[in-house]
C-alpha cells in the first residue's frame, strides 16, 4: 500500500521536475529540479530494495555530479535566462515517434522474457549490500577496476583542462608569514 | 582607582618582548618537517587548555571580566568631566555657590546662564542657574574657575536626553539635603591637588 | 500491485523527455542536463528490471552508468569551461565554426 | 556475518516508527535550539563573560526570545533574486539534516510501559528507519544537505553570497571523500553498514571501542566532520570577516533559523555517528541509554570547545589540507586495515 503511494509520488513528482529540467529557461531551476529528480530517483531504488544502489546514486550523482554542474554554473552566469533558438516542430514529429517506438519496445520486452533465468540471484535474509559487493568484486572485478581507471582519466583530464593556470595567484605571491616576517625585517 | 594608579598609562614600559616567527620552510622537506613537528607538538591542544582553563577560571575562580553595565558600573577616574554638581557646605547645609558668575563668564560654550539677587539678608544669592547640557562641551573650565569648589564634575556620565537641549536646573545639581552626609570633597578636575598642602607657603607677614 | 511494466512505463516517459531535451535545447549546459536525464531513466529500468527478476546485473549495470556519468561530468565540464573561457558562449549555434 | 534483521524483538510498528519520528523531531528541533543557548553560553564562559543573562533565569529563555523574534521578523526576498529558489533552499537545509537523523540511532529500543493510556505497550525502535546501509544513507543525505547553503547562495543575486555558495561546493565535495574514506576502516572491521551492528561489535565495553583500533580514522572522521558542519577551523561559508555572512547573506527571520536548525541538527548527527562508530554508542541494559548522552554531549561540547579556541584557516589552506593531508592518510589507513584483517 505505502508502496504504491510511494510510486505513484514519485512517479508523478520526477516526471514533473524533468520536465522543468528540459523546459525551463533558467539554469538555476534546470539544476535545481534535476537535482531532486535524482534524490527522487534514488527514492525509486530504496522501494526496489536495491539500497546500496540508492545511497550511491544518492552520494555520487545528488552530492558529486549534480554539485559539479553547480559548480561549474558560477564560472557562467546563471541568474540571467538563457536565450537559445530551440529546434522547430518539424522535429517534434521525429521524436514522438521515437519515443513512441522507444515505449512499444519497453513494453514489449517483458512480455517476451518469461524464460529469464537470474544469473545473479539475489540471496534472502543477506542484506543488498553485502550482495552486491560479492557479485561485484568476483564477476564484475575487471570492469570495476576499468571503470576505477577511466574515473581516474577522467579526472585527470578535468584537471588539466579547466585547471590551466591555476598556480599563478591573482593577488601578490607572498605566504602571510612572510609578509609578517618581513615586516618585522624591517622594523629592526 | 586611585588618581595615581589612573594617570600610568605610559606605553613602553611594560616590557613586552618580541615574538620569534622564526624562518618560513622554503623546501618541501622543511614544510613538512614544520607540519609534522606542529602536529604532534601538541600545540593545538595548548589552546584547547587555555580556553578550558579559562572556562574553569570563569565559572569557578571568579575570574568574571563581564560588568553587567546598568547594574553595575566601573569606578571612573576622579579627573573624568562628567555632569556637574552642585556641592553643599557640610556644616551648615547652605549651598556653596556664592553667585560670583565666573562659571558663566568663563564658559566658552555659553550654555550657564544665572542670574543673582540680593536676599533679605543683603547676601548674594543664586536665583536661576541652568547649564544646556545640549551645548555643553564638558571642558571643565567651570570647575576649574569656581573659587568656592562649588561647581565639580561628578560621576554620572549617562548623559543621553530625548532633546538636544537638555537644561539642567540649579536644583537638579544640588545635593540633596539629606543626603548631605553623603557628599564627598571632590578632589578632581578644578580641585586642589593632592599635594597642595606642601605648596603652601607661610605667608610673610613681615611685607 | 506495482509490477515492472510500470517502472519501465515511467523509465520510458523518463527517456523520452531527456531525448526531447536534447533534441531541444541549444545550450550545451543544457544538453549536459538532458543527458543526465536519459541515463537516470535507464537507472531506473535497470533496478526494476534487477528487482522483478531477483537477479544482480541490472544493479552491476546501474553501477557503471553511474561512474561512466561521473567521468562524463569531469571531462565535460572541463570543456565546457575552456570554452566558455574561448568563445563567452554555450551556445550551440555560436560555437559552429566548423561549418564550412 | 550477521544482518542487520532485528531478531527476538517485538514486531517494529508503524506507531513505533511515528513516536520514534515525533521523539526526533521534537527532541533534535528543542535541542537545536537550545545549543544555540549552550554555545553562547559556553562560548561566553571561555572568553570570561557571561553570556545572555536577563530572559529567565540565567538566560535560558533566551532561545524562546530568539524564537520570537525569528518567528515575527518580516520575511524579505531581495528583488533580484530567484524568489522560488530562494525560498527553496532553507527548506533543503533543515529537512536533509531531519532526514540523515532518520537513520540514526538516538536511543536503545524502548517498549512503551502499559499504564500509559492509548501508547501502552508500543515498541519504539532506536531508529526511526533501520535500513541495510545507515552509515551510508546518513552520509548521502548530508551530501545531499549541500543543496540548501549552495542554492541559497546563488539564488540571491549577491556576490556575497555567490561565493559562499563556490566555498561550499569545494569544501563539502571535497571532504565527503574524507568522511566516507575516514568511515570505511571501521566499516571493513565491523562488516556491516547498519549502526546497530557497530553498537553491538562495540557492546563489550570501553576495551573494544573502535576508537582504540581506529584512532587515525576517528581523528580523520572528526575533522570531516566539523568541516561539513560548517563548524569554527572550516567555517568559511558564512565567516563574517570575509564574506558577509555567506551563503546567508539576504537572509533573514525563520528562513535563516532554517539554516540555523539544519546546522545544529547536523552537528548532532555527526555526533551521534561519531559516538556510535568510534565509542561505543549506547548499551541497552539499565540506564545505558544515558551513556550515549554524555557521548553526544561530549561531541556537541567539543565543537564549541574548539570554536573558542582556535582560528579559522583560509579556503587555500583546507583545499591542501583536504587533498594532501587527510585523504592520503585516510587511503593509507585502509591499506593498513585491510592487510592487517587479511593477516
Amino acid at each position: 500500500m505505502y508502496e504504491v503511494i510511494a510510486f505513484y509520488l514519485f512517479s508523478v513528482l520526477t516526471i514533473g521536475l524533468f520536465l522543468v529540467t528540459v523546459m525551463s529557461k533558467n539554469v538555476l531551476y534546470a539544476m535545481t529540479s534535476l537535482a531532486s529528480g535524482m534524490v527522487l530517483i534514488a527514492g525509486f531504488f530504496f522501494i526496489l530494495g536495491a539500497d546500496f544502489l540508492g545511497v550511491v546514486q544518492l552520494i555520487v550523482y545528488v552530492g558529486a555530479v549534480m554539485a559539479l554542474y553547480s559548480f561549474a554554473m558560477m564560472f557562467f552566469d546563471a541568474t540571467k535566462d538563457i536565450k537559445e533558438k530551440n529546434t522547430s516542430a518539424a522535429l517534434v514529429f521525429l521524436l514522438g515517434g521515437m519515443s513512441a517506438l522507444v515505449l512499444v519496445l519497453i513494453f514489449a520486452a517483458p512480455i517476451h522474457s518469461e524464460t529469464i533465468q537470474a544469473l545473479y540471484p539475489m540471496h534472502e535474509g543477506v542484506g543488498n549490500a553485502q550482495d552486491v559487493g560479492i557479485v561485484l568484486f568476483t564477476k564484475y572485478l575487471v570492469p570495476f577496476e576499468v571503470a576505477a581507471v577511466m574515473l581516474l582519466v577522467a579526472m585527470i583530464a578535468g584537471i588539466i583542462l579547466a585547471g590551466k593556470k591555476m598556480d599563478d595567484s591573482l593577488t601578490e605571491d607572498l605566504d602571510a608569514d612572510d609578509e609578517i616576517y618581513i615586516q618585522l625585517k624591517d622594523e629592526k | 582607582m586611585g588618581l595615581e594608579q589612573f594617570k600610568n598609562r605610559n606605553v613602553g614600559t611594560q616590557n613586552y618582548t618580541m615574538l620569534d616567527l622564526g624562518e618560513s620552510p622554503k623546501t618541501g622537506i622543511d614544510k613538512f618537517k614544520q607540519i609534522t613537528k606542529r602536529t604532534f607538538n601538541g600545540e593545538l591542544f595548548v589552546g584547547l587548555w587555555v580556553t578550558l582553563r579559562e572556562m574553569g577560571g570563569t565559572l569557578f575562580g571568579n575570574k568574571l571580566h563581564t560588568i553587567k553595565y546598568p547594574f553595575e558600573k566601573l569606578p571612573i577616574s576622579p579627573r573624568y568631566r562628567a555632569i556637574h554638581d552642585m556641592l553643599r557646605l557640610l556644616e551648615s547645609g547652605h549651598y556653596r555657590c556664592i553667585g560670583c558668575g565666573l562659571c558663566e563668564k568663563i564658559c566658552i560654550s555659553n550654555c550657564i546662564t544665572m542670574d543673582t539677587r540680593y536676599d533679605e539678608n543683603q547676601r548674594k544669592e543664586v536665583s536661576e542657574y541652568t547649564i544646556n547640557f545640549g551645548r555643553c562641551i564638558f571642558c571643565g573650565y567651570c570647575a576649574e574657575v569656581c573659587p568656592e569648589l562649588a561647581i565639580v564634575h561628578g560621576p554620572r556620565y549617562e548623559t543621553a536626553s530625548e532633546q538636544r537641549a537638555s537644561f539642567s536646573l540649579f536644583e537638579d545639581m544640588l545635593t540633596p539635603i539629606d543626603k548631605l552626609n553623603l557628599q564627598q570633597e571632590y578632589d578632581g578636575f578644578g580641585a586642589v591637588s593632592p599635594n597642595a598642602d606642601d605648596n603652601i607657603k607661610q605667608t610673610p607677614l613681615a611685607y | 500491485m506495482i509490477g515492472l511494466s510500470h517502472y519501465l512505463i515511467v523509465s520510458a516517459i523518463i527517456f523520452s523527455i531527456g531525448l526531447v531535451g536534447v533534441l531541444r535545447r541549444r545550450n550545451l549546459l543544457m544538453l549536459f542536463f538532458a543527458t543526465e536525464v536519459m541515463l537516470n531513466a535507464v537507472n531506473i529500468a535497470f533496478a526494476a528490471i534487477s528487482h522483478y527478476y531477483n537477479d544482480l546485473t541490472g544493479q552491476m549495470f546501474a553501477f557503471f552508468i553511474i561512474a561512466i556519468a561521473a567521468s562524463e561530468v569531469a571531462v565535460g565540464l572541463g570543456l565546457l569551461i575552456v570554452l566558455y573561457k574561448k568563445y563567452g558562449s554555450l551556445d550551440l549555434d555560436d560555437l559552429a565554426n566548423m561549418k564550412g | 556475518m550477521e544482518t542487520t534483521l532485528v531478531q527476538n524483538l517485538p514486531e517494529v510498528t508503524a506507531a513505533g516508527v511515528i513516536i520514534k519520528a515525533i521523539i526526533i523531531l521534537a527532541v533534535i528541533s528543542a535541542i537545536a535550539g537550545f545549543g544555540t543557548f549552550i554555545e553562547r553560553k559556553v562560548l561566553a564562559f571561555m572568553q570570561r563573560r557571561l553570556g545572555p543573562m536577563h530572559v529567565g533565569p540565567h538566560g535560558i529563555l533566551q532561545l524562546v526570545a530568539d524564537g520570537i523574534k525569528l518567528f515575527t521578523k518580516e520575511d524579505i526576498v531581495p528583488q533580484n533574486a530567484n524568489p522560488i529558489i530562494f525560498k527553496v533552499a532553507p527548506v533543503i537545509t533543515a529537512a536533509t539534516a531531519f532526514i540523515a537523523l532518520a537513520a540514526v540511532p538516538v536511543f536503545p529500543d524502548f517498549t512503551i510501559p502499559n499504564w500509559i493510556p492509548l501508547l501502552g505497550g508500543v515498541f519504539v525502535p532506536s531508529i526511526a528507519a533501520d535500513v541495510n546501509i545507515g552509515i551510508l544513507f546518513v552520509l548521502g543525505m548530508m551530501a545531499a544537505g549541500l543543496y540548501g547553503p549552495l542554492l541559497a547562495g546563488m539564488s540571491q543575486a549577491n556576490k556575497w553570497g555567490i561565493i559562499g555558495s563556490a566555498r561550499t561546493a569545494i569544501q563539502f565535495l571535497s571532504y565527503e571523500v574524507v568522511t566516507g574514506l575516514s568511515i570505511l576502516a571501521p566499516i571493513m572491521l565491523v562488516g556491516s553498514l547498519s549502526f546497530v551492528d557497530f553498537n553491538d561489535y562495540q557492546a563489550g565495553g570501553v576495551g573494544s571501542w573502535l576508537i582504540w583500533q581506529q584512532p587515525v580514522a576517528f581523528v580523520l572522521f572528526l575533522i570531516a566532520g566539523f568541516a561539513e558542519t560548517n563548524r569554527t577551523p572550516f567555517d568559511l561559508l558564512e565567516h563574517e570577516a570575509e564574506v558577509v555572512s555567506g551563503y546567508a547573506t539576504e537572509y533573514s527571520g525563520m528562513r535563516w533559523g532554517m539554516f540555523f536548525i539544519g546546522e545544529y541538527a547536523n552537528m548532532i548527527t555527526v555526533s551521534i555517528i561519531a559516538a556510535v562508530v568510534f565509542l561505543g554508542g549506547y548499551s541497552v541494559e539499565g540506564i545505558g541509554w544515558l551513556t550515549i548522552i554524555l557521548k553526544v554531549a561530549f561531541f556537541f561540547f567539543l565543537m564549541l570547545w574548539v570554536r573558542a579556541s582556535w582560528p579559522h584557516i583560509r579556503p587555500d589552506q583546507l583545499m591542501w589540507l583536504c587533498w594532501k593531508v587527510l585523504m592520503p592518510i585516510a587511503v593509507i589507513n585502509i591499506v593498513i586495515t585491510g592487510i592487517v584483517m587479511m593477516v
